[in-house]
């Protein structure tokens, strides 16, 4: 038996795996998510927000960071037209738009209208002066929105045109752009500036934090599904979340079980030796 | 031969000083030399594609082993190449080799990464020596302090992951990197100055 | 049910999953058109950039610009017979030109910044990396005497003992990323093309 | 001071120091003092790999890495040269797989040159350097087809790996292949270790094309670095002290 573990067939291990990232996709467990304090700090903040309020959204991020990112993406937008706050999409790098139209489809049924609950000014290129020109002017710095409409026509930007009129800005970043916001508009404007990020730029980002540049930030998946759990609506981040620990639990209990086995194994050995 | 070891070290030269100094000349030539290294690496692909075309095409032709594959990859570099040749990279009959092929594909071996890290770690994970058993320990505590189970089980993984992964795991990186730099050095002076020149046809 | 990429999407990463059973045809032949596409979007960006880094200026009257054409096409003398000493002058350039450009790097980014950011002010945490990072050094000294070594033998061992926690702690850190990769393919395959997953 | 890219000032400095130290052990070889260095077991390893493939009939599976003309590239060159010479001397097949192209033609001429160094460029075949594609994953694809369709015994991988580490050393254990890998890239480095018989970490890798050749002036080189070495830890001890005493002098300089 204990030799059969030992010598396993490495397609058992996958096959078990498979299975076990696949269950909760169809049967969510429900795992408990504690809730981090980042997290509960962003979510607050945006709580207290009065409706009519205006938050800025950067979508940032890559394809590839998606999986971590998009499900807080949908979670943040759903809060907000929840709360009936103006929300205005906009990226510092090329996928925005296309992120932007896929997370107002899955946030659910709050009809917003184009133009006076949300814009998407869509992808803006030139990075760090993109920022520093738009707390300037908005209407400037973007003249049309990423369909090409001119922003004068749309209502709701008429109130918004500098860095002043934000109530908050969220750097959705799997590069480096929230350094510009907390470098060009928090420092330079006081805007609030929170960011939703993948888990490898959390550790860079807590100086901002402890220092409170940043008011709030969301870790990756987890980040994602402890928002989920604060605005109460478990959505895709908290079932990915549920496959991330059965995924992690398979792989600690082959761990064990060869070691179980490799101990057993030298144990009788030893003992057939003496 | 020492020529050749001339060439190599002035246009490293060159890029060394465009890198620390201020100067526009060299600023210049350096510009030179990076798009030239694009051209020819973009040469040296005509290269390689004639060393995959040569190898596959010897396959089909001798109908060897799984020949079969060897001729539809023939198919599929001489197809996509035309298209994209013809109807630019950016064209949406090209993206379908992109959205159909490279990217899903990508993310799928990407993904299987999953099995092999599965695998190696019930292979590696074993407390045989002192080393194994450091892997297995730091390993497994990191695991339950990602993944939402391992708080369940007792509160401060997340805090015991934090604190590996900020002193003794930065500790061994930063080392790494400053040890990489002092040796790349090493290898580029062998190379600049032709101590090294296996590349360039020369025994020992 | 999705469109024909999603189709090709589907089949292929099937394909390559099954190696993960058993190497099979079906394999091979997703890898071989895998690999084709992925050689011939390097050589439609190859010709891309010999038109734009090469061609165009040459035609604009940048007569610098025939240098890398001419070096390039240096490559192709291995195909005549005893001309195969022309080849070691592109890749002298390339070689150079190579190393110019990653050795300031080592030296500013890997040396420079790395060893800057252990300057803190003293804690149980930040002494244990500065002298983490001295014996991981130290575990790779090459050149050390009989009595240097005798010397080096316990930091060496302790560099050895923080260099394997860290690889326990990267290989840890790293399975959350690769299962997250994992979940996005079946989300994709059960989502997207099947649509079985809500 | 203007001529001096700003923050590079202390690199620049570094960097000089650093190639001085080199070309100064390298010149104490030239003049007959040739230091001894310590074994790579890594290296050790690859004639015993070769031969044991040598008497399977299988072939050896080298790859010098994924990245550009860079430093690891380089190391993993220069044990090609031994490697296939090894391998020509034993009469073995080797099967070099190359992701970038301008890797080619320079991998190429190496084994190709030390098939002539053993006298039997004869054997030398055109088929056993191959570029697969330059594609990140679809060279690791097709990589892992060859190692198993092919068989191979022996699984040499030395240079820059990303994450393709994990998918080639996993499809050579499974073809009970004897796997010696080497990588300058930390975050892989743990991948390799866990899959692999023989590891050469970082620096390591640097080393031992210098280390293997057996050459004075590559192992005064290789001396040099060591100096390296106590540079680094001097510039860590003294700024760590005097920050701590509060001056901040070492920390101005090396930012400039």
């Amino acid at each position: 038996m204990l030799e059969k573990i030992q010598k396993m067939d490495q397609r058992i291990i996958y096959l078990v795996l498979l299975i076990a990232l696949s269950f909760p996709m169809f049967r969510p467990l429900g795992l408990p998510v504690s809730i981090g304090q980042t997290s509960q700090d962003l979510y607050d903040f945006i709580d207290q927000l009065d409706p009519g309020s205006v938050v800025v959204l950067s979508i940032d991020y890559s394809p590839g960071a998606a999986a971590q990112i998009h499900p807080q993406t949908i979670a943040i937008t759903k809060h907000l037209l929840s709360k009936k706050i103006k929300i205005v999409y906009m990226g510092l790098v090329q996928y925005a738009s296309q992120f932007t139209t896929d997370a107002i489809a899955k946030a659910g049924d709050y009809n917003p209208v184009y133009g006076q609950d949300y814009v998407d000014l869509g992808f803006k290129p030139g990075e760090e002066a993109t920022v520093s020109a738009m707390s300037k002017d908005i209407h400037a710095t973007f003249v049309t929105d990423s369909d090409g409409t001119a922003i004068a026509e749309l209502p709701m930007m008429a109130d918004i045109k500098t860095a002043s009129d934000i109530d908050l800005v969220i750097a959705f970043d799997s590069g480096g752009t929230r350094h510009w916001y907390v470098g060009q508009m928090q420092a330079l404007y006081g805007t609030p500036v929170g960011c939703a990020l993948n888990s490898v730029n959390v550790t860079n980002t807590m100086p901002y934090y402890d220092a409170g540049q940043v008011i709030g930030l969301l870790n990756g998946l987890r980040g994602a599904a402890e928002y989920e759990a604060l605005i109460g609506d478990p959505g895709e981040a908290t079932i990915n979340l549920d496959s991330i620990s059965s995924g992690h639990l398979v792989i600690i209990l082959f761990i064990l079980f060869g070691n179980i086995a490799y101990f057993g194994l030298r144990n009788s050995n030893k003992r057939k030796e003496a | 031969m020492r020529f050749a070891q001339a060439i190599t070290l002035v246009f490293a030269l060159i890029l060394l000083m465009q890198f620390f100094l201020e100067v526009p000349a060299i600023e210049t030539a350096g510009g030179h030399l990076t798009s030239w290294n694009i051209v020819i690496a973009a040469f040296a692909m005509g290269l390689a594609a004639f060393n995959l075309i040569r190898i596959h095409l010897k396959r089909v032709q001798l109908k060897r082993g799984n020949w079969i594959s060897s001729a539809i990859l023939l198919i599929v570099l001489v197809v996509q190449t035309f298209v994209g040749l013809y109807f630019g990279d950016n064209s949406a009959q090209y993206k379908v080799f992109f959205d159909g092929i490279i990217s899903p594909l990508g993310a799928t071996m990407y993904a299987m990464l999953a099995f092999w890290i599965a695998s190696a770690a019930f292979r590696a994970f074993k407390a045989r020596t002192l080393d194994a058993t450091i892997l297995l320990c730091v390993g497994i505590i990191v695991m339950l302090g990602n993944a939402p189970i391992g708080e369940i089980i007792w509160s401060q993984f997340p805090a015991l992951r934090s604190w590996l992964m900020t002193v003794p795991a930065m500790a061994a990186v930063r080392a790494l990197y400053i040890g990489a730099a002092i040796g790349g050095i090493a290898v580029g002076v062998r190379v600049l100055l032709g101590i090294e020149r296996g590349h360039l046809g020369g025994g020992e | 049910m999705g469109s024909i990429t999603t189709w090709m999407a589907a089949i292929g990463t099937l394909g390559l999953l099954s190696f993960a059973w058993k190497d099979n045809k079906f394999y091979s032949i997703c890898e071989h058109i895998y690999v084709a596409s992925g050689a011939a979007h390097a050589l439609v960006l190859g010709v891309k950039n010999i038109k734009a880094n090469a061609i165009i200026p040459l035609a604009e009257g940048k007569l610098l610009a025939i240098i890398p054409i001419v070096l390039g096409l240096m490559f192709y003398a291995r195909f005549i017979p005893g001309q195969m000493r022309w080849t070691r002058y592109p890749i002298a350039a390339t070689v150079g030109i190579g190393f110019g450009q990653s050795l300031p790097r080592l030296a500013s980014t890997n040396f420079v910044s790395q060893i800057r950011a252990t300057f803190k002010v003293w804690s149980f945490n930040s002494v244990l990396v500065i002298v983490g990072i001295i014996c991981v050094i130290l575990f790779f000294y090459f050149s050390a005497s009989k009595r240097g070594q005798r010397f080096l033998q316990y930091p060496s061992r302790f560099g050895r003992i923080i260099m394997m926690m860290a690889f326990g702690a990267l290989f840890g850190n790293t399975v959350m990323g690769r299962l997250s990769l994992m979940i996005g393919r079946l989300s994709f395959l059960f989502r997207d093309w099947l649509g079985i997953v809500g | 001071m203007s001529i001096f890219a700003p923050k590079q000032f202390f690199a620049l400095i570094s960097f000089i120091i650093m190639v001085g130290l080199v070309l100064y052990k390298v010149q104490q070889a030239r003049n007959g003092k040739v230091p001894t260095i310590r074994k790579i077991a890594g290296l050790e390893a690859i004639e015993e790999a070769v031969g044991r493939a040598t008497e399977m009939g299988r072939p050896i599976h080298y790859t010098p890495g994924t990245g550009n003309l860079v430093a690891a590239t380089f190391a993993g060159l220069e044990v090609l040269g031994l490697a296939a010479r090894t391998v020509a001397r034993y009469g073995a097949q080797i099967i070099v797989t190359i992701r970038r192209p301008l890797v080619l033609p320079i991998a190429d001429e190496i084994v190709r040159n030390s098939y002539m160094a053993e006298g039997i460029v004869e054997s030398y075949s055109p088929d056993s350097v191959r570029y697969i594609s330059s594609e990140q994953f679809a060279y690791a694809a097709g990589v892992m087809g060859i190692m198993s369709r092919e068989k191979i015994a022996a699984n040499i991988m030395l240079g820059y790996f990303l994450a393709e580490s994990l998918m080639l050393s996993e499809t050579g254990f499974k073809m009970g292949a004897i796997q010696i890998a080497g990588t300058d890239n930390r975050s892989q480095v743990p991948f390799f270790v866990a899959t692999c018989d023989y590891v050469l970490i970082g620096e390591e890798l640097f080393a031992a094309g210098a280390v293997a050749s057996g050459n004075p002036l590559k192992l005064g080189s290789i001396a040099g670095q060591d100096l390296g070495k106590i540079y680094a830890i001097l510039l860590l001890v003294i700024g760590s002290v005097t920050v701590n005493l509060g001056l901040n002098f070492l920390v101005d300089l090396m930012s400039k």
